[in-house]
């Protein structure tokens, strides 16, 4: 369980929020809503722990992240603006990295099968670099599969992406959820998962 | 938990740096041939008298290196930050020390070995003698990893900044010139008929400090330029 | 009577009180200056063997070893900073650097005016002069680190860090003379029976100390008007009457 | 047609470049101090003798501003390339030649003056004579522009190429040597009283030759690395 | 009029599209449709000649673009992936040099209220490196506002931006094309001109 409460955070002399409070349970998920600049990537960066907040307090079951770090990161996927792919290595290099990092171990074929699923079929081996910002949006979207996190924290995950992968990324986070999952996310672009209710913390 | 063992991220950290690496084989050779180029260009401004030169030499060489390893170390950890993947480092649930050390090994057997390899021969077109060139390359062997190691300090510091290049090099040179002045008092003092040992064991001393506190002041550093 | 340190730790309080030390510092400096120049240019004899050039020594000296130990202070409010998160530590440290580097300058420029007619070179690459010249740089990178980053909060722990990796330096160009057998003077200035004469020494100790007050005074300037910049849009600030809308 | 007069667009290119530099000032503060320290880690490396010294002074200050308006080059298209601007220049209705023409000057106003500036504080240090202190200040002056020159096609060249930096030093520092040949070749004229002439003469023949050639070649280098 | 005839483009040795052609017309808008990877932005940027087609013609009033180069360019305006902005610049200053670069002189009377108009207020003379992803946006697409360039071509503009700016863009176009502009773009998001018809080109 995910509490952040009487959150604070001021970029600059600028004050974004302050007094957010919010609880994200097992099979929930939250959009996080706003107008351009309202800082909606700042508070998601907030609670990755990228950025200290000026007051508040996070805490996942109970312990502040702070103190669990590795802990909380163990359960944490977090997809931002940028992809976080090598452009020299090929998708399936990156995802068996990054999963090699996250501490899973991935094999060729699972691998091979994730990227297939996003529609990355015969651009598994090509250098990321030569891919279309879209491809490589899903390459980066590939990690939602192979993790075993619990919590996911979504920074625009559709931007770049056509009208199939909007659905195939919609299909995801409903299964993730059945999975008891937890979703947090923002987007500018409609998104519907079936008939889960989603919950919506406006930023003014 | 998925945390891994020390080895297994480490060996994980490096492949991965080394297959990086491997992929822009152009950068690794860019760095070998710069360290030549500028070597080469002292006679040019210095002039051709071989006295001279002998004695410069050694001088010139760790200078070149210092030059050369500061020069690949702008990309240490830049290129992860530009493309989001050293963010995606920081939050997996691993060591960030542990994994900083994998990254300045890689970078040392990518960019200071060669320099340790290539140093004898152009030591030789100064008409070094053989026990110098020797006594070089050991220092210039347990030297570059020193810089390696603090140059990823400094590269952590000006992450992200423009200009870091340069303002890296500012950081790290006066940091690093201990080793310069060590390394190079060895090769005086086996060149005079004195023993080289009391200078190499000073770099060596000073390369267990760094592999003691520069991964943790260097995570520390990530962390604090993240932000 | 106990004093509530913590009250002065907080830039709104301490931007008054440091207002109203800095005369206390700045007055003082400028009155033992005066007397200190007075007695190493008027009270002070002719050097046996240098002549008159060496009174050059009763400002390269304080410049000195006020640029080491800045360096220290400055580190130290640093490290303070960034362990517990104090903001005054933080900007008490970028306000000491460039009074810091203003000492290392001033003591590398007398020091080569000095070489001139002692040694014959306005400078020899002599392990004492070279690390004074690394302190220099290492002066520089903090203002430079510091000067490059936007968001304050960042800048003063990176250069924090940077400050306290660098300090490793400063016993090394202490110890120089020692270690390596150099052109420069060995220490002169012991805790037990010196050779040097007594009008000579006092006039180094006044301009020592006009030197250290010197520091105080310029830092505390420095430091409200970066609490001003910092805080410029806190209440308080704006309720200043200096603050002039 | 939108089209500017040439010195027009000369005016806009440079201020805006100039702007760029106002805003990240530590950046040219960094490559003098950079360049100031390339010179002192000489004397540190090869010992401390003032005749050795004297000699190689002019070399080491030609090889460091060589080096430090390399390092500078790094950016004088990239971070434009980067971020989308140098496309955008491209494909406004003006002359690429004068726009490029423009970024050199004020790559060489922000990164080579500053060098020339510094210089003779630096020769003092090395126990220049002040004959060869003005020798060696009017070599970099018209030195230093064709550095920043050379440098631009070669900046050109490697854009967007990974290891960009030592690439760069790669293709552009053999294309210096002329100039640094001449430019030390002055300072040993005089010091051995001959005149200068010849030598410096032989570099603002060089500049010249920049001046024409290399705004257009460098367009065409940013052209083809566009594509 | 923007005449494109039998072009073919392939990246490695990957053929994106062949024997393809399209006309455009003044007060004409088309919009290139397609799945991730299927070569838009690869046909986008060979209309602005950074890619080189392997085989067919871009002719701009019936001469061919590579002869026209600068004439071609002062009738272009393209906004691609990157926004083109300078970081270490404010809003205004990074509007005002690219109009002048376009050989447009504008006050900062005029450049200020293009800002406004896209919503910036109160931020024009922030460095835009604070800004949010979606405000960085805005500040390229002001840029739509302040030429007098006939042909726009644009690669996804809508990334990034919010429901209120969308509308603003949608408009923007709307004006565009009544001054009997002409506008090629892509998006993978939904946009409507008023009642004006977009012609469609789906790349396979
Ligand atoms: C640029 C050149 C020079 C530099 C960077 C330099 C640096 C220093 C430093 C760092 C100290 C402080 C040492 C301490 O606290 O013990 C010092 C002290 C001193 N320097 Fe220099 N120095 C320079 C040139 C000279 C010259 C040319 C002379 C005279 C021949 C000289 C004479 C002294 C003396 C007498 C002291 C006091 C030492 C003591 O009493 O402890 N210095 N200098
Ligand atoms: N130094 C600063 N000074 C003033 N304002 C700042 C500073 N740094 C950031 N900001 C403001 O903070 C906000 C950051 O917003 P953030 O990136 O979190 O927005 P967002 O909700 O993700 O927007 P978008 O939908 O465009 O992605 C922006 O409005 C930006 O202008
Ligand atoms: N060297 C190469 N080898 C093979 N395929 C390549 C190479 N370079 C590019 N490609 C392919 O060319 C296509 C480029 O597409 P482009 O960027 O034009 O797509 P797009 O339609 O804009 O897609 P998106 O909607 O994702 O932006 C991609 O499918 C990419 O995989
Ligand atoms: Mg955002
Ligand atoms: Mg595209």
């Amino acid at each position: 369980m995910l509490e952040v409460s009487n959150l604070a955070c001021s970029r600059g002399d600028h004050l974004l929020f302050s007094g957010l409070s919010l609880t994200l349970q097992s099979g929930q998920i939250m959009q996080v809503q706003g107008e351009n600049g309202k800082g909606k990537t700042s508070l998601l960066r907030t609670l990755c722990g990228f950025i200290l907040p000026d007051e508040g307090r996070i805490t996942w079951y109970g312990d502040d992240v702070r103190d669990l770090s590795e802990e909380y990161f163990a359960s944490l996927l977090y997809l931002g603006h940028h992809n976080a792919i090598k452009d020299e290595l090929s998708a399936l290099e990156n995802l068996q990295i990054s999963a090699g990092l996250a501490g899973i171990t991935l094999d060729e074929r699972q691998a091979v099968s994730a990227l297939r699923r996003l529609g990355l079929k015969g651009r598994e081996r090509l250098p990321t670099k030569v891919l279309s910002q879209g491809q490589r949006r899903r390459v980066a979207l590939a990690r939602l599969l192979v993790g075993n996190a619990k919590l996911w924290v979504l920074d625009e995950p559709l931007t770049a992406l056509d009208v199939g992968a909007v659905a195939l990324i919609q299909e995801l986070i409903g299964e993730h959820l059945g999975k008891h999952g937890m979703v947090i996310f923002t987007t500018h672009q409609p998104l519907v998962i079936g008939d889960i209710e989603i919950s919506r913390l406006s930023l003014l | 938990m998925n945390q891994l063992s020390v080895v297994h991220l480490l060996v994980l950290v490096v492949r991965r740096d080394l297959l990086l690496a491997m992929r822009r084989r152009a950068d690794v050779l860019t760095i070998l041939v710069f360290f030549i180029l500028v070597v080469s260009l002292f006679p040019l401004g210095v002039g051709p008298e071989m006295g001279m030169l002998r004695k410069m030499a050694p001088g010139v060489l760790w200078v070149a290196a210092l030059l050369a390893s500061m020069l690949s170390l702008g990309r240490l950890f830049s290129a992860d930050y530009l493309d989001g993947t050293l963010e995606q480092m920081m939050l997996t649930p691993q060591s960030l020390s542990v994994l900083v050390l994998g990254k300045m090994i890689a970078h040392w057997l990518v960019s200071g070995l060669p320099l340790v390899l290539m140093a004898p021969v152009l030591g030789l077109q100064f008409d070094m003698p053989a026990q110098g060139l020797l006594v070089l390359m050991i220092g210039l062997l347990i030297g570059t990893p020193i810089l390696s190691m603090l140059g990823a300090i400094g590269a952590a510091l000006t992450l992200g900044l423009r200009g870091g290049g340069v303002l890296l090099s500012l950081l790290v040179l006066p940091l690093c010139i201990p080793v310069l002045i060590f390394g190079t008092g060895a090769v005086e003092a086996v060149a005079s008929g004195l023993s080289a040992v009391s200078n190499l064991s000073l770099i060596a001393a000073l390369l267990m400090l760094c592999l003691v506190f520069t991964p943790w002041v260097a995570a520390q550093a990530l962390r604090i330029s993240m932000e | 009577m106990a004093i509530n340190w913590f009250k002065y730790s907080a830039p709104s309080t301490f931007y008054g009180l440091a207002g109203r030390l800095v005369p206390w510092f700045a007055v003082p400096a400028a009155v033992l200056f005066v007397i200190g120049l007075y007695i190493g240019f008027f009270v002070a004899p002719k050097d046996a063997v240098q002549g008159e050039a060496y009174r050059i020594i009763f400002i390269h000296v304080p410049a000195s070893i006020l640029s080491m130990f800045l360096y220290l202070v400055m580190a130290g409010y640093a490290a303070l900073g960034l362990i517990f998160n104090t903001r005054l530590s933080s900007m008490m440290a970028t306000a000491l650097a460039p009074t810091g580097a203003l000492f290392a300058f001033i003591s590398l420029w007398t020091g080569a005016l000095w070489g001139k007619p002692m040694w014959g070179a306005w400078w020899v690459w002599d392990a004492r002069l070279t690390s004074e010249l690394i302190l220099l740089f290492l002066y520089f990178g903090f203002i430079a680190l510091h000067a490059s980053i936007d968001d304050p909060r960042r800048a003063d722990r990176a250069a924090a860090l940077l400050a306290i990796v660098g300090s490793v330096n400063v016993p090394i160009i202490y110890f120089s003379v020692k270690w390596w057998n150099t052109l420069h003077q060995g220490s002169t200035i012991k805790f037990s029976g010196t050779s040097m004469h007594v009008a000579m020494q006092q006039s180094m100790f006044t301009l020592l100390l006009a030197c250290w007050l010197y520091a105080v005074a310029v830092t505390l300037v420095r430091v409200r008007s970066i609490i001003l910049e910092r805080e410029r849009n806190t209440l308080w600030v704006s309720e200043l009457k200096e603050v002039g809308l």
